[in-house]
């Protein structure tokens, strides 16, 4: 386990009210305190861990690279007539630029949690 | 009279927006012209016969056949001729039209005539919701015409609609007449709830009893004169609007005070 | 490396009027001359140097917030469709961000200036701007209304307030500083306004918009930002606020200063049906008093989106128009109302206001004091810019305009007095030239050796409103983005910030004051340098 | 609690009036505590927007909200007497039966309040970064949600273009799904629709989503593992500071290799022209 670094003025996720006061103490690996967070924001930080518990991608119910999910991904969306990007919830604003260049560039549809 | 036949080849596997099936494009063009109209079948841009088989040509008079539910924007804005629907017909059929009309032999989803400025559309199955309503956005929404539908209707029924006539045979669900600035809407099977919600002005009748928003103030039972006048207009149509004295009266709820409307809401009262 | 031959130059920074030059560029910049690379044949054409917008709105949560309100507009539209390498986007009203650079783009203007942006808002501004291509951007923080800066203004303490007036510029990654309606926003979170420049400001005992303007004045002069203060004086819109306008132009005197969209400044009368032009006499204070300059903030008719971070006139929009009404606080330090509007030859109002921005652009003697805007979204959309050249230029076309206008606003107007007629010379400095300048950006607004290569060619036409809406050519940094009409290339903007000094303490001073004040922390707020997309910093240098 | 100017006192100077259908944990944090009749909020919004009219309302419609006349004109009194009011409001409102009309009517009596006082209204936004998809939507496209590009530019319509509805009507071939897990919270026929179709998920756990899904690839959790931005709900956007290392590729990373990819596949756009002075189709 490697040295424990504290992180201040992190910002939580969890919901909308994104607070930026949170003290984060982790390992690298996990975290291990979340000092002002309330009950969902610590359950929040504390629950991911750097460990590698899932496999990298599935294609069809079988483990493959990520290069392998992202061709096959490509390829569907690309031969889709109305292919949809959806939810952009738990996610970053950079990613989300990156969503919406997707549906843009497929002519697909858009749409977020918000329409729910 | 000469009539453009089409005839959907097979459903659609995601929505194909045809704007281009109305009689004014298609009136004066060959059949080789009208198969190379452009539609939309998701996001490929396609050729109409791509999807139709197609019989005739010239004329402002078109007949549809086949399961239309993907197939949206048919009679988008058209201004005259007719067209004649059998099957079940997608979104936006005969929004913003200004003429003509349409018929339907089947249901039709949301959005029938939103935005119209005049023409008839008749629908003798179910319609969706928004039927003569304002795009969202929008300030107003249907301002003149006829839609007519036999069976029931989904939300917000003439949405902010200015001037026309919408009828709807059975139940009509939430919101009908909400933001309503004018027209008239008849429900002669009732509504869920919230009619007439934040209306300014204009009539709904009901001739079933239906639940009244607590922000409409209830003035009164009588047998208005229009309603006589309206009543004889739509017989032409078939529709049975109950007017006499001996048969019953109206009870009329002015609202909606939440926003200071003069609109109202008449209930039939059988005697 | 570019050549661009035989074309008749208008470059007023450099005294070229209408002269045959060949310019060459290379790596993105004029330079004496050139070995091979590309040549345009600009024989009989028009070159100017890239329009330079001093005062727009395009990016940001209010102009963000516009777009949210107004689908209706979006739909009916002009739509750019996407390509293999171009992003789509809608155009009208409130443009997206993408549409926002290929407009700009379009009508040759490669520089505009977001002219406002509170603090809190900044980064999210940044990520628009950054979104805006093929134009240089800059933008403008507001701070005529900002808690921690009035507490200090009140108490005298200028040189601290100096110091955090860096530290917020500074933080915003911004490039000067904008004044709206100083002390009526913060005075709008108690229901109030400030008319005035000398009734004390709502909440305080004795600071009145009177100080704040003179201050902040001299604070931004003795920062030495390139760009002077950027004010958007008290009583915007309303009858008779000449008055407060005069005024406010003697609290500057000695000092720098650009005044937003005067036309919004003029008005003399009582209320809405005595509501007359008081261009003339607001022009001639001004011609007088060479410390300021002016953007037109012209309005034309038709529909448009009002956004603006005064508050209360907003409110009075809405009650007045009866439709859509948007409204943000940004906590302690701003606030912004956002009214859709139609401008009707028929209102009288409307018809005066009309009026006025062309009365402000023709009676102003020095057309390096006053520059083309309308205060996009407020009076018109920036895209509609080629219709006031064509105004400016053309008599008999304004005459014809003016017959459309109600008859008994003729004695409220002094327009129908004015033959006045913009050469292209002058058009080159009112579009381009004067608000480089004014911004103090020495690579803009010139086709001298060493500015940026920006450069529009037009086909010289007798419809100059066709002429200036479809350049022939337009190149941005030396690189052919317009060509016909047809979008040839989208590079990135680079976006031109200032970095002030401030006192080592000025942050252990703010810090409290922040965590009692602001609901983020301190250390979250400041904009990273990495999170702006290819930052020019521009010098300051103070004033004496 | 942050103090200012106009509130010296932090929280003492504020009230806080919670709304709701039945008696909750936060009742112990307000001040006032209304109890709405299930499904009656538009109706009791709309009535208060009557009453601060000036209009009259009988008892007996009042009643039908689960209020008094004495609770209403409470709250009016206090909205009106506030310096600056906020309405929050959550899924309760927005999500129940008339949603969006709810939503609006809290907005609109938001809106009227303001001539008496300050007065805005703010949904309570459930996941994350919900906002900042809303916000750059907005930038990109002019549209907050509920998009399609089919004609190359963006076009909008909630109903028509929106998640749910879309999948109910089966009016999509193959769905990429990214920071949410539509499997668990969607109605049934939504997704069996999903399941039907290629679907592609993106998210840091093996979701409900992931297991009807014909490709699932795992990210670092935003923010936790990966950095970047979110905003809150006002609209306020935050830099993230990961605390931990993931083995993970980021949401940002994946979905730029795979607009990389498609990039590379032939053009379909073809003919289209470049731009449209006046949109053919609302």
């Amino acid at each position: 386990m490697s040295e424990l670094k504290i992180i201040n003025n992190a910002t939580c996720t969890f919901c909308g009210c994104v607070c930026d006061d949170i003290q984060l103490h982790s390992d690298g690996n996990r975290i291990h305190k979340a000092v002002k967070a309330c009950v969902l924001g610590k359950a929040w930080f504390l629950n991911h861990t750097g460990d590698k518990k899932y496999p990298d991608a599935i294609v069809d119910g079988k483990e493959t690279s990520v290069e392998e999910a992202i061709q096959v991904s490509a390829d569907l969306l690309y031969d889709a007539d109305m292919p949809l990007v959806y939810g952009m919830s738990n996610t970053t604003c950079e990613a989300q630029k990156e969503c919406v260049a997707l549906a843009d560039q497929l002519c697909g549809l858009l749409d977020s949690h918000t329409s729910l | 009279m000469s009539t453009i036949t089409l005839t959907l080849k097979e459903s659609p596997s995601v929505p194909l927006e045809t704007e281009v099936i109305t009689p004014d494009t298609v009136a004066d063009l060959s059949r080789s012209e009208i198969a190379a109209l452009t539609v939309y079948h998701g996001k490929r841009v396609c050729r109409l016969d791509d999807f139709f088989d197609i019989d005739g040509e010239k004329s402002e008079h078109i007949e549809i056949h086949g399961d239309l539910h993907r197939v949206r924007m048919i009679g988008k804005g058209m201004s005259r001729g007719s067209l004649s629907i059998t099957g079940n017909v997608g979104m936006h059929l005969g929004a913003q039209m200004s003429g003509g009309t349409i018929t339907v032999n089947g249901n039709a989803s949301d959005w029938i005539g939103a935005e119209m400025t005049g023409g008839l559309i008749r629908i003798h199955g179910n319609g969706g919701g928004q039927i003569g309503a304002a795009y969202r956005g929008s300030l107003a929404g249907m301002r003149n015409g006829t839609i007519l539908v036999d069976g029931t209707a989904g939300l917000e029924v003439g949405m902010r609609m200015k001037r026309g006539t919408i009828v709807i045979g059975k139940t009509v669900r939430d919101f009908a007449g909400l933001q309503m600035k004018g027209g008239t809407i008849v429900m002669l099977s009732g509504a869920e709830i919230r009619t007439g919600a934040w209306m300014n002005r204009g009539t709904i009748i009901s001739c079933q009893p239906t639940q009244v928003m607590p922000t409409f103030a209830y003035s009164g039972a009588y047998n208005p004169t229009f309603v006589n006048v309206y009543a004889k207009h739509l017989t032409q149509y078939g529709i049975d609007l109950p007017y006499k004295v001996s048969a019953g009266t109206y009870s009329r709820y002015a609202g909606d005070m939440g926003v200071s409307g003069k609109g109202e809401l008449l209930v039939w009262n059988p005697v | 490396m570019l050549r661009v031959t035989g074309g008749k130059v208008f470059d007023p920074a450099n005294g070229i009027n209408g002269e045959v030059r060949d310019l060459c560029v290379d790596q993105g910049r004029f330079v004496g001359s050139v070995d091979g690379g590309k040549t345009i044949d600009a024989t009989g054409m028009v070159i100017f140097p890239g329009g330079v917008d001093v005062h727009t709105h395009v990016a940001g949560g209010s102009i963000n917030f516009a777009r949210a309100m107004t689908p209706e507009d979006h739909r009916r539209t002009q739509a750019f469709i996407r390509t293999k390498t171009r992003r789509s986007g809608i155009g009208g009203m409130a443009p997206t961000t993408f549409a926002t650079g290929y407009l700009y783009a379009g009508m040759g203007f490669t520089t505009v200036n977001e002219a406002a942006v509170p603090v809190l808002s900044a980064r999210h501004t940044h990520e628009e701007l950054s979104d805006i291509p093929i134009v240089d951007k800059s933008s403008l923080v507001l701070m005529a209304n900002n808690e921690i800066l009035l507490d200090l203004i009140e108490k005298g303490e200028l040189e601290r307030a100096k110091q955090v007036l860096a530290w917020y510029v500074s933080s915003a990654k911004a490039y000067g500083v904008k004044a709206v309606n100083p002390g009526g926003v913060a005075a709008w979170k108690y229901g109030n306004d400030a008319k005035t420049l000398t009734e004390t400001i709502s909440g305080y005992k004795t600071l009145t918009p009177g100080n704040v303007v003179t201050n902040l004045a001299k604070l931004v002069d003795e920062l030495g930002f390139p760009h002077p203060i950027h004010l958007h004086c008290n009583n915007l819109g309303a009858p008779g606020n000449i008055s407060t306008t005069i005024e406010t132009m003697k609290h500057l005197e000695g000092h720098r200063a650009h005044l937003a969209h005067l036309q919004y400044h003029a008005y003399g009368g009582d209320d809405w049906t005595t509501m007359r032009s008081e261009a003339a006499q607001l022009a001639e204070y001004f011609n007088a008093h060479p410390n300021m300059t002016t953007d037109a903030g012209a309005v034309l008719f038709g529909d448009t989106v009002t956004i603006t971070a005064d508050g209360p006139w907003q409110h009075l929009l809405y009650k007045l128009t009866g439709r859509k009404w948007g409204n943000l606080d940004v906590e302690n330090e701003t606030g912004c109302g956002i009214v859709p509007y139609t401008y009707k030859p028929s209102n009288l109002v409307n018809a005066v206001q009309w009026a006025v921005g062309l009365e402000l652009l023709l009676l102003i003697d020095d057309p390096w004091r006053v520059f083309l805007s309308t205060d996009h979204p407020n009076g018109a959309c920036f895209w509609r810019y080629p219709e006031i050249v064509k105004l400016l230029m053309c008599a008999d076309f304004r005459n014809e305009c003016m017959r459309k206008l109600p008859v008994s606003i003729m004695n409220k107007i002094t327009l129908p007095e004015i033959t006045r007629e913009y050469t292209l010379y002058e058009i080159a400095t009112i579009m381009s030239a004067g608000p480089a300048r004014a911004l103090g950006l020495k690579q803009k607004g010139n086709l001298g050796i060493g500015a940026d290569a920006d450069i529009v060619i037009y086909n010289q036409e007798d419809d100059v409103e066709h002429m200036f809406g479809h350049p022939r050519y337009v190149i941005k940094g030396g690189e052919v983005v317009i060509e016909e009409g047809e979008i040839r290339e989208t590079p990135d903007g680079r976006e031109f910030i200032v970095q002030p000094k401030y006192e080592s303490d000025t942050e252990a001073f703010l810090q409290p004051l922040f965590e009692e004040l602001y609901t983020m922390q301190f250390e979250n707020y400041p904009v990273e340098m990495e999170r702006i997309e290819h930052p020019d910093i521009q010098e300051c240098v103070p004033v004496e | 609690m942050q103090k200012s100017k106009h509130l010296p006192a932090g929280r003492k100077d504020r009230t806080m009036v919670l709304v709701d259908i039945r008696e909750t944990k936060s009742v112990k944090a307000s001040d006032v505590f209304l109890q709405v009749r299930p499904g009656k909020d538009f109706e009791l919004i709309t009535l208060l927007r009557a009453m601060l009219r000036e209009q009259k309302v009988t008892d007996d419609q009042i009643a039908e909200t689960g209020l008094t006349r004495e609770q209403c004109v409470d709250f009016l009194d206090r909205a009106k007497a506030a310096k600056f009011g906020v309405f929050f409001f959550g899924m309760g409102l927005s999500m129940t039966r008339g949603k969006h009309m709810n939503s609006a009517a809290l907005l609109t009596l938001a809106a009227e309040l303001n001539a008496f006082t300050k007065f805005v209204a703010m949904p309570m936004r459930g996941h994350g970064n919900v906002t900042g998809a809303d916000v750059i939507m907005r930038w990109q496209t002019g549209y907050p949600f509920g998009i399609t590009f089919n004609r190359g530019y963006p076009r909008y319509n909630p109903g028509e273009f929106s998640t749910v509805d879309v999948l109910v009507r089966g009016d999509t071939d193959c769905a990429f799904i990214i920071g949410a897990d539509p499997g668990a919270t969607m109605p049934q026929p939504a997704i069996d629709h999903m399941a039907k179709v290629p679907t592609i998920v993106l998210d840091p756990h093996v979701t409900h989503t992931s297991k009807l899904a014909k490709v699932h690839i795992t990210t670092a959790p935003a923010g936790i593992a990966a950095p970047g931005t979110a905003y809150r709900m006002d609209e306020i956007p935050l830099p993230l500071k990961p605390a931990i290392d993931s083995p993970y590729p980021s949401d940002e990373e994946v979905v730029r290799r795979i607009n990389e990819a498609v990039a590379q596949k032939a053009d379909w756009l073809g003919t289209r022209p470049q731009s449209i002075q006046h949109q053919p189709i609302s």
